[in-house]
């Protein structure tokens, strides 16, 4: 499989979440958008990974591994940050009863 | 043996010591000791002064230098003092005059208060100081410094009664006028010194001469040094277009006018130019400029005393005129008879302006001599004294007046008949003028208050002696300069001069026609006393209208000069002051301020608060940049 | 490594300590001494003396240069403690958490002071972050809080996601993670990863506030806590700037100039919004984050210099820079009234606060004798000495000049002005320390190779 | 035109469909299933590149856990479609135009990279098997393991400071 | 030793001065401090007058190039007596005058003294730079806090404006630097650079920004009279006085000899007619102010813009000039502003309308304030004549000029307009008629006196034997003139 497909479709999916952390004002979503970003950057890199292991196996077996694991981390960080963040937004919430980005703007100019 | 003369700064020293003592102790002195200070340390340079003047007569010239005052890279001027016969005669006149006038003064300024007193005779002394180092000075800084110290000096003391504005102006005005010319002068010294890297008079006259090799004047340089030179000789010595001070400085005390305004500060630009004759001998051009210059400024002058009231405008305007029959000696090459005149007329014209102050001071200030006339019989010796100015000053033999002013007369003539002619009705009208000052205040009815003609009386002897030498010196002063047509080996003073001013022996005219000049003159003269007897022998009052107006109002020339020079340089200053400092210059300065203040008001709204368009703005500036960096950039 | 581990380990003392310990004082001497022992710690490294063995297999390399930096940034931090600690109590009730997350961004100041592996770098500052989205909400009542954290924390981890494409672009094309390996010798810089460097650009950007990333600084410096502001926008921001400097560095400094322009760009729109924005501010707090972006525009000069001036000079100004920016906040803090009217007249009431808060402001100013001076001296010298980019040092200058403006406008209500600036009472201890950081400043601004000569030998 | 291929171009087509109707739906729960979509045909496409362990990990921790989370939290908020004020037409078309555009730039400069040829590796290659994985991960990597620790420390004290309600009560405009 | 004296001494009593709290206590000490430094100065022109004493030369920022070098030639002697005789007169003359917080009043003079003396001892560019900006920020404070009532902007502008200068000069001075054969600041090795006449030009426009804004030149003097008369006189002395010297100094020793090129394109054209029209311009307008303190800070500019141009024509003569100008100029505009401080202080206001007649109370004030006033306007046997002499000889005679038949007659009309201006403010103060406000005026006290006469005497000395000044600044001049020679780099 050509590398460039996979590049293009994750840029798609990139440029797809980017699209919509733009369009979209529910903080969810957005950070929803914002996933699916990370997720377009993790199948890319598997697909690199995998890239490189066809052209460096043979000098060395664990070539392109470092791209799953980086993968790996990823999810781990954005575990991570899902948890904080929907904190934040829950504590919003709480105190605006909405999650609406644009509610809040007394911190301007 | 270093030369005797090298005491030469002796002169100019006594004055600067009285100077000083009264200037400190001018709260400590009683006005007595202050007279007798002030004047006394001017007669001792006046005795040392004819030391010196017997000295150079037996051919003893000598350059007394003291000091460097200024050396850098190659320029080096020397404080020095140069004694020759040009400077030993100026010395005997500035201290004899000086010191009859300093004794004039002790008693004439007798009711100002002890320090306005104190403050006089040292503003007097301070005078003759700077006086002195002008005709000692043995190069044109020095003698630059002289010149503006006198300036200075004829500043402070027109501006004495400093209460009255008008006196301030006046001097104000003195002192202005006087810079104008300064700048001349000194621009022309800067020339000479980027041309000979020198300002000793001896070495540059060298240059001039050609004597030094590698260095040398071009014909352009000679015209236009001269001619800035001349252009400061103006505004010291009242020459148009710059004389209008010299009327005003009449605001100073009498004496003053005087000694400052008559017989010494003004004769400077003549002393300078007489000193550099040998640059101007070399330039034609330039001696017809001072010719014609001279000769306009007389007639002016002339015409315009016609028609004053103010018994020290006239002389003032005389003077003026005086000055101006000077400048024509000097254009037309006659440079000794143009300090042959100076000597006379500083003897006559202070005459004059003591006789004046004398019946100033009998009028208890009344100058206006429409309220004035029949003195003749209360103030004897200050009418036969002012008698003897008028007859010297219109030039009647055998007064010293007459020989001089024939001596200029006879060179222009002999430069140029049409010129002398001229040159002759200026004479005229100064007979006519002085005579009418004359009548008018001395003869007819009094025209006075009651309480001016109880006040009247003669003056006190020590104002009177000093009219009585004077008188003398005016009858007797013209033997040094009696043609050879009349006795032989005579021109005493050209002789005597000769080392200073090259002379030019060839005489084009003869005897007969010189003869006949003098009696034409004479003649006429006469004629032109007998006129003013009849017209002005008892006054009447009469308003003038039409040209009389135009003379009366001295041709309109100060409101011409305010017309055309003052208001409108003042109108700019005022333009630039008021709109251009305010709005352009301060304007751009603040407006860079207003403008970092506007757009830091246009930044804050890219801070909407909102993150929809933070968001949006960082992908447009990501966007922006890529295609920058893959498109744009080569 | 040592203060990695100490630093976590503590971070783990702190937070059980919130269960423990009740007394705030004890919880406040315990997270200051744990620091020190954190900086004892470090600075034996710096010394040479490691406590542990471990392989890093080429992830962390600890050099001089790292193990320094992240030295002088705990010792900013160790002064943050001493002089504000105490205004922490103001801000929630979770008063040990809030050390035990500082400590843990400590932990990732370290790491990405000494990264050498993307994956690191990438942890390292998510470790900064995601604790820092929580200490900008920590007060969670004020709704400027809340939404200084909510702008952070969706900002951020949009600009993590660029991150990540940036690096996976670069690892596509290099097939490694490791700095040294990024680019291999004699290649041309390939298209995707020239992508990749510029999409690291824009994240890395992003976390040093630089324009036009900048847009969540002032809000989110406005709205935290005024005390993890003043840990943000000083220790932080130095952190964010090493890892910067350190990725393209080591990374990719031999295509240094195919990237370049676009950081002068950068640099320059930095320079420019952020000093005109600071002009026309009210509030003395909101004025500082603006600031901290125009200062931000100066660090970025050595990413454009790249040599040793540059680097020695990013030091002495990630320290002049925080030092005089701590002390101001610590002074604002003070403060009753955050506008600059707050201050009219504080010299009449406290001398001492108002004389320390001008060598600050002086310092940031870049006025001579101060470290401030000398870091912005370096980093123009470093410029000047690539031979091009004199535009750029020009702007700079005039955008320092411009700084003056807002910097003395406070110096002026300190002074010049009559008022009731009646601040905090204020304990002598503090008048002690702060005094201590404004002679610091001072010392650095006449002998900066005191600092500066820590890099070699 | 193997089964490869079908698979890749089906996998591909499905994610984008879904990852367009996640942006696109009103109503937020169905955006979530449309994530969750997407992220089904990721792990497909993992294991179309024989990586098994993430495609297992994807489906356990995103499909799993974290869309688990974010459903939960919207029925905690229960959010209705039109509780979503909507932007400005323009904004959303300027958002639109913006990532359009971005993806065009970023695919022209790379479609001419320099990698075009090169071919990634599908359906063979083990590196992407659990046990090399774990090795890599635990002898190299066991750094940044160590340290991903940290970070879910932090995480964990961050989630329990934000989310335990705060007892005194303050004034919403306190200065700090 | 001497050079490092000349900076310590007032810096350390600066700061020691700030913890002096009674207000006499002060003043007395900084007299004393200022008196001292005076006395080091004089010994350093006397009997320590050898390299050991007057240079001093120390390891300071070796990875910057920088080292800290100070010392003393004949031009910074001079300059240096200046402003050690400035202070103590400054001191004296204003004795009377109640300061709020005077302890720091004195201290913050004593520092900008201190500022002072490293710019004029600098042997290094950066230690110049540095002492530049440090002479600025107290002059800042003392303006703002004790200035006027329109103050704090004033002073801000000032500030801003030439801050904006010095970092351009900075740049310029850290291009120079990089430029070096050892790149080193040390002003030697500034001396031996000699770069391409291009970036000689553009190196010249960025230090020479930071030089006209101080001294300043036309169009760049708009912060002048503001800052003149918004500041306490005192400090308006230095400002006037010294400060404004820096500007000058600095072209003379940093500008000319290290960009002789960059001079030469610029200096003879662009600048000297721009410093001309400058003289003309401040003339004019010195003609139009009401306010002293606004008509002496315009007859300043107006001065300064002949000495920019006599340093342009490139010769002894005019350098020379220069030099003793710059200390002649000094010392007269201080003797003027004490005059004006007396006369504020007596009648509360400094507008020429209102006063009048002072001749008639104030004798003594009146005699001084005239022979000042005409030093002012360079009257012969007055130190500022030689200094005025000198340059107009040398511009005249300078090789190197392209518009001299402009600036010459241009320049000239300031000697007259000048004492147009200066005659009228004696006139509108001291004569005339006393008005209700001068009438209760009365003479001026004893310390007065003592500082004026000094003054008085200072302007006479130097008017009648300037040559052991011309002396002393001789070998400087050469050297400089050594250095910015342009003709060889020309015929290359």
């Amino acid at each position: 499989m050509p590398i460039n497909y996979y590049i293009f479709l994750s840029l798609a999916l990139f440029c797809i979440g980017m699209v919509g952390v733009l369009t979209r004002r529910n903080a969810i979503i957005v950070f929803m958008c914002i996933e699916l970003m990370l997720n377009a950057v993790n199948l890319l890199l598997v697909a690199f990974s995998k890239m490189h292991h066809l052209k460096n196996a043979v000098a060395n077996a664990s070539a392109g591994g470092d791209g799953q694991l980086f993968v790996f981390f990823i999810m781990v960080v954005a575990a991570a940050e899902v948890s904080v963040g929907l904190a934040i937004i829950v504590m919003l919430y709480r105190n605006v009863r909405s999650v609406d980005i644009n509610f809040l703007n007394r911190l301007k100019h | 043996m270093q030369n005797s003369l090298q005491i030469a700064w002796l002169v100019p020293f006594f004055p600067l010591l009285g100077f000083l003592i009264i200037g400190l102790g001018r709260k400590y002195l009683s006005k007595s000791l202050t007279g007798v200070i002030g004047s006394g340390t001017v007669f001792l340079s006046l005795l040392v002064s004819v030391w010196i003047f017997f000295l150079v007569k037996n051919e003893n010239v000598h350059v007394a230098a003291y000091f460097n005052f200024i050396s850098v890279d190659k320029l080096v001027i020397p404080f020095a003092f140069q004694v020759d016969a040009l400077s030993s005669l100026f010395l005997l006149i500035i201290t004899g005059v000086g010191f009859l006038i300093h004794v004039y003064s002790v008693s004439y300024m007798q009711q100002e208060a002890k320090e306005h007193f104190a403050r006089y005779f040292s503003y007097l002394n301070l005078f003759i100081f700077s006086m002195l180092l002008l005709v000692m000075g043995s190069n044109f800084v020095i003698l630059f410094i002289g010149w503006e110290g006198v300036g200075l000096c004829s500043y402070l003391l027109i501006g004495y009664w400093f209460k009255d504005n008008g006196n301030n102006y006046a001097a104000r005005k003195a002192f202005i006028m006087n810079r104008i010319g300064d700048l001349a002068f000194l621009v022309a010294i800067f020339w000479i010194i980027s041309k000979t890297g020198a300002v000793n008079f001896n070495e540059v006259f060298a240059v001039a001469q050609g004597q030094v090799e590698g260095k040398s004047f071009s014909a352009n340089d000679i015209t236009i040094i001269t001619l800035l030179l001349f252009f400061g000789a103006c505004g010291k010595s009242a020459q148009i277009p710059l004389y209008t001070w010299l009327p005003d400085a009449m605001a100073g005390p009498t004496p003053v006018s005087a000694l400052i305004h008559a017989a010494t500060m003004v004769t400077a630009g003549i002393y300078m130019i007489a000193r550099c004759n040998i640059l101007y001998s070399m330039s034609d051009v330039t001696q017809d400029i001072i010719m014609i210059i001279g000769l306009a400024t007389a007639i002016l002058a002339a015409t315009i005393a016609l028609k004053q009231n103010d018994i020290k405008k006239i002389l003032a305007y005389s003077t003026v005129s005086q000055l101006g029959y000077m400048f024509l000696a000097l254009g037309v090459g006659a440079y000794s008879a143009a300090v042959f005149h100076v000597m006379t007329h500083a003897f006559f014209k202070a005459l004059l302006f003591l006789g004046s102050g004398s019946v100033i001071h009998a009028m208890n200030g009344e100058q206006d001599i429409r309220n004035m006339g029949g003195l003749s019989k209360k103030l004897k010796i200050t009418y036969f004294t002012f008698l003897i100015g008028c007859l010297a000053i219109a030039g009647i033999p055998p007064f010293s007046g007459f020989f001089s002013k024939d001596a200029i007369l006879l060179s222009v003539f002999e430069k140029n008949p049409v010129i002398y002619a001229i040159a002759l009705s200026g004479a005229l009208l100064t007979a006519f003028y002085m005579f009418r000052l004359l009548f008018t205040t001395f003869y007819g009815s009094f025209r006075g208050t009651e309480e001016q003609k109880s006040h009247l009386h003669e003056s006190p002897v020590a104002m009177t002696i000093p009219l009585i030498i004077l008188a003398v010196l005016s009858i007797l002063g013209g033997i040094v300069g009696i043609p050879e047509v009349f006795m032989h080996n005579g021109e005493k003073l050209k002789v005597f001069l000769s080392p200073v001013i090259a002379v030019s022996t060839e005489h084009s005219v003869s005897h007969s026609t010189e003869y006949l000049l003098m009696g034409l003159s004479t003649g006429l003269v006469l004629v032109a006393i007998l006129f003013a007897w009849n017209k002005y022998r008892n006054y009447k009052k009469i308003t003038e209208k039409g040209f009389g107006k135009l003379l009366e109002n001295k041709w309109y020339v100060d409101e011409l000069y305010d017309k055309l020079v003052v208001n409108p340089i003042l109108k700019f200053a005022g333009f630039l002051n008021n709109v251009f400092e305010k709005q352009v210059v301060e304007g751009l300065v603040n407006g860079v301020g207003r403008f970092v203040n506007y757009s830091s008001r246009q930044f804050r709204l890219m801070q909407s608060g909102q993150v929809g368009n933070y968001v949006l703005l960082m992908v447009v500036s990501i966007l922006l940049l890529l295609v920058f960096q893959f498109y744009l950039k080569k | 490594m040592n203060a990695l581990i100490v630093l976590a380990v503590s971070g783990v003392v702190m937070m059980f300590s919130g269960i423990l310990l009740k007394q705030k004082n004890v919880i406040r001497v315990l997270a200051i001494t744990l620091l020190f022992l954190a900086i004892a710690a470090n600075t034996l490294a710096l010394c040479g003396i490691q406590f542990f063995n471990i392989r890093l297999n080429g992830m962390l390399n600890f050099d001089r240069y790292a193990l320094l930096f992240s030295n002088v940034l705990m010792i900013c931090t160790f002064l943050l403690f001493l002089l504000s600690a105490r205004d922490m109590e103001k801000v929630g009730v979770h008063y040990a958490e809030y050390f035990a997350l500082l400590f843990f961004v400590l932990c990732g100041v370290v790491l990405v002071s000494s990264f050498s592996s993307l994956l690191i770098l990438f942890l390292g500052i998510e470790i900064i972050a995601i604790p820092l989205y929580v200490l900008t909400g920590s007060d969670k009542r004020n709704l400027k809080s809340n939404e200084a954290s909510l702008k952070y924390f969706l900002l951020g981890a949009f600009s993590t996601g660029i991150m990540l494409m940036g690096i996976t672009l670069v690892y596509g094309s290099s097939g490694t993670f490791l700095l040294g390996e990024l680019i291999p010798p004699e290649t041309k810089p390939t298209t995707l990863l020239l992508a990749g460097i510029l999409l690291l650009i824009f994240s890395m950007a992003f976390k040093v506030s630089a324009a036009p990333f900048h847009f969540w600084a002032p809000d989110v410096y406005d709205g935290s806590p005024t005390v993890f502001t003043s840990f943000m926008a000083t220790i932080v921001k130095a952190a964010a700037f090493i890892a910067f400097i350190r990725l393209f560095y080591h990374g990719f400094r031999s295509f240094h100039e195919s990237w370049v322009f676009i950081i002068a760009i950068i640099t320059v729109l930095t320079l420019i919004i952020g000093n005109i924005t600071a002009v026309f501010q009210q509030s003395v707090k909101r004025m500082l984050a603006y600031s901290s972006i125009a200062q931000a525009g100066f660090m970025m000069m050595v990413l454009l210099a790249m040599n040793t001036t540059a680097m020695e000079g990013l030091l002495l100004y990630a320290v002049a820079y925080s030092l005089s920016t701590i002390g101001l906040f610590a002074v604002l803090i003070k403060m009753k009234d955050y506008t600059f009217e707050g201050f009219n007249g504080l010299a009449k009431y406290q001398p001492l606060l108002a004389g320390t808060a001008v060598i600050f402001l002086l310092s940031l100013a870049g006025i001579p004798l101060t470290a401030g001076f000398l870091a912005k001296f370096y980093m123009l010298k470093a410029v000047v000495l690539t031979g091009s980019y004199l535009w750029l040092v020009i702007t700079a200058v005039v955008m320092a000049a411009v700084s003056v403006y807002y910097y003395f406008r406070v110096i002026q209500a300190m002074y010049f002005k009559e008022g009731e600036a009646q601040p905090m009472e204020i304990s002598s201890s503090f008048k002690w320390i702060i005094s201590f950081v404004a002679f610091l400043v001072i010392l650095l601004g006449i002998f900066p190779q005191l600092l500066i000569r820590w890099i070699y030998f | 035109m193997g089964v490869t291929q079908l698979l890749f171009w089906f996998l591909s087509l499905l994610a984008l469909i879904s990852a367009l109707l996640v942006i696109s739906s009103k109503n937020p729960v169905y955006s979530v299933l449309w994530l969750i979509m997407v992220f089904f045909s990721i792990s497909g496409h993992y294991i179309l590149l024989n990586a098994q362990f993430l495609a297992v990990v994807n489906i356990i921790i995103y499909a799993g856990a974290i869309m688990v989370l974010f459903l939960y939290v919207l029925m905690l908020m229960d959010l209705k479609k039109e509780t979503e004020p909507q932007k400005k037409r323009w904004v959303k078309l300027a958002g639109a135009v913006a990532g359009g555009s971005l993806l065009l730039v970023l695919v022209a400069a790379l479609k001419k990279a320099d990698l075009a040829t090169s071919m990634t590796q599908t359906r063979e290659g083990d590196i992407g098997l659990i046990e090399n994985l774990g090795k890599l991960l635990f002898s190299e990597y066991v750094v940044p393991f160590e340290i991903s620790s940290i970070l879910f420390l932090s995480a964990m004290i961050g989630a329990v400071v934000i989310g335990k309600k705060e007892q005194p009560p303050k004034s919403p405009e306190g200065g700090l | 030793m001497i050079a490092l004296l000349l900076i310590l001494i007032p810096l350390l009593s600066g700061l020691v001065s700030f913890f002096l709290k009674k207000e006499n206590t002060a003043r007395a000490w900084a007299l004393f401090s200022s008196l001292f430094t005076l006395a080091v100065s004089l010994l350093g022109l006397t009997l320590m007058n050898n390299e050991g004493n007057l240079h001093f030369k120390t390891e300071w920022l070796p990875d910057l190039g920088s080292s800290f070098s100070i010392g003393l030639d004949g031009m910074g002697q001079l300059i240096c007596l200046l402003t050690a005789i400035s202070f103590p007169i400054i001191f004296i003359s204003t004795w009377h005058h109640v300061y709020k917080k005077a302890h720091n009043f004195f201290a913050l003079m004593l520092l900008s003294q201190a500022g002072l003396m490293g710019v004029f001892l600098a042997m290094d560019a950066l230690v110049f730079y540095f002492f530049w900006e440090l002479a600025l920020v107290p002059v800042y404070f003392l303006c703002s806090i004790w200035g006027g009532e329109k103050r704090i902007a004033a002073t801000f502008k000032f500030f801003v404006y030439t801050f904006i200068g010095s970092l351009l000069m900075l740049v310029g001075l850290i291009y120079l630097q990089s430029q070096t054969a050892d790149r080193s600041f040390d002003i030697t090795s500034f001396y031996n650079l000699s770069l391409s006449g291009n970036s000689q030009n553009w190196v010249f426009l960025l230090l020479f920004a930071a030089f006209a804004i101080k001294m300043p030149v036309f169009p760049f003097h708009s912060w002048q009279p503001d800052t003149y008369e918004q500041a306490p006189t005192a400090t308006t002395m230095v400002l006037s006085a010294i400060m404004v010297k820096m500007g000058v100094f600095a072209v003379i020793r940093w500008l000319l000899p290290v960009l002789p090129l960059g001079s030469y394109a610029y200096g003879e054209t662009t600048v000297s007619i721009l410093a001309v029209i400058g003289m003309v311009y401040a003339s004019l307008l010195a003609m139009r102010q009401n306010d002293m303190k606004r008509l002496i800070a315009y007859s300043s500019i107006a001065h300064i813009g002949l000495m920019v141009i006599a340093i342009f024509a490139e010769n002894k003569t005019a350098m020379q000039g220069v030099m003793i100008q710059m200390f002649n100029h000094g010392i007269i505009i201080i003797g003027l502003w004490i005059i004006v401080e007396i006369i504020e202080q007596k009648f509360g206001t400094r507008k020429l309308s209102d006063l009048g007649g002072l001749a008639q109370k104030a004798p003594v004030m009146a005699l001084l304030f005239v022979v000042i006033a005409l030093a002012n306007i360079a009257l012969p046997l007055t130190n500022a004549f030689v200094g005025e002499f000198l340059m107009f000889t040398g511009i005249f005679t300078s090789a190197v000029f392209k518009y001299e038949l402009f600036i010459i007659p241009a320049a000239g009309l300031c000697i007259i307009l000048g004492a147009v201006y200066m005659l009228n403010m004696l006139q509108k103060v001291l004569y005339g008629n006393t008005n209700t406000l001068t009438a209760s005026g009365t003479d001026i006290r004893l310390n007065e006196k003592l500082v004026l006469g000094v003054i008085v005497i200072l302007i006479i000395a130097g008017g009648v034997y300037p040559q052991p000044f011309l002396d002393l600044t001789k070998e400087t001049t050469e050297l400089i003139l050594k250095e910015s020679d342009v003709l060889p780099l020309l015929n290359k």
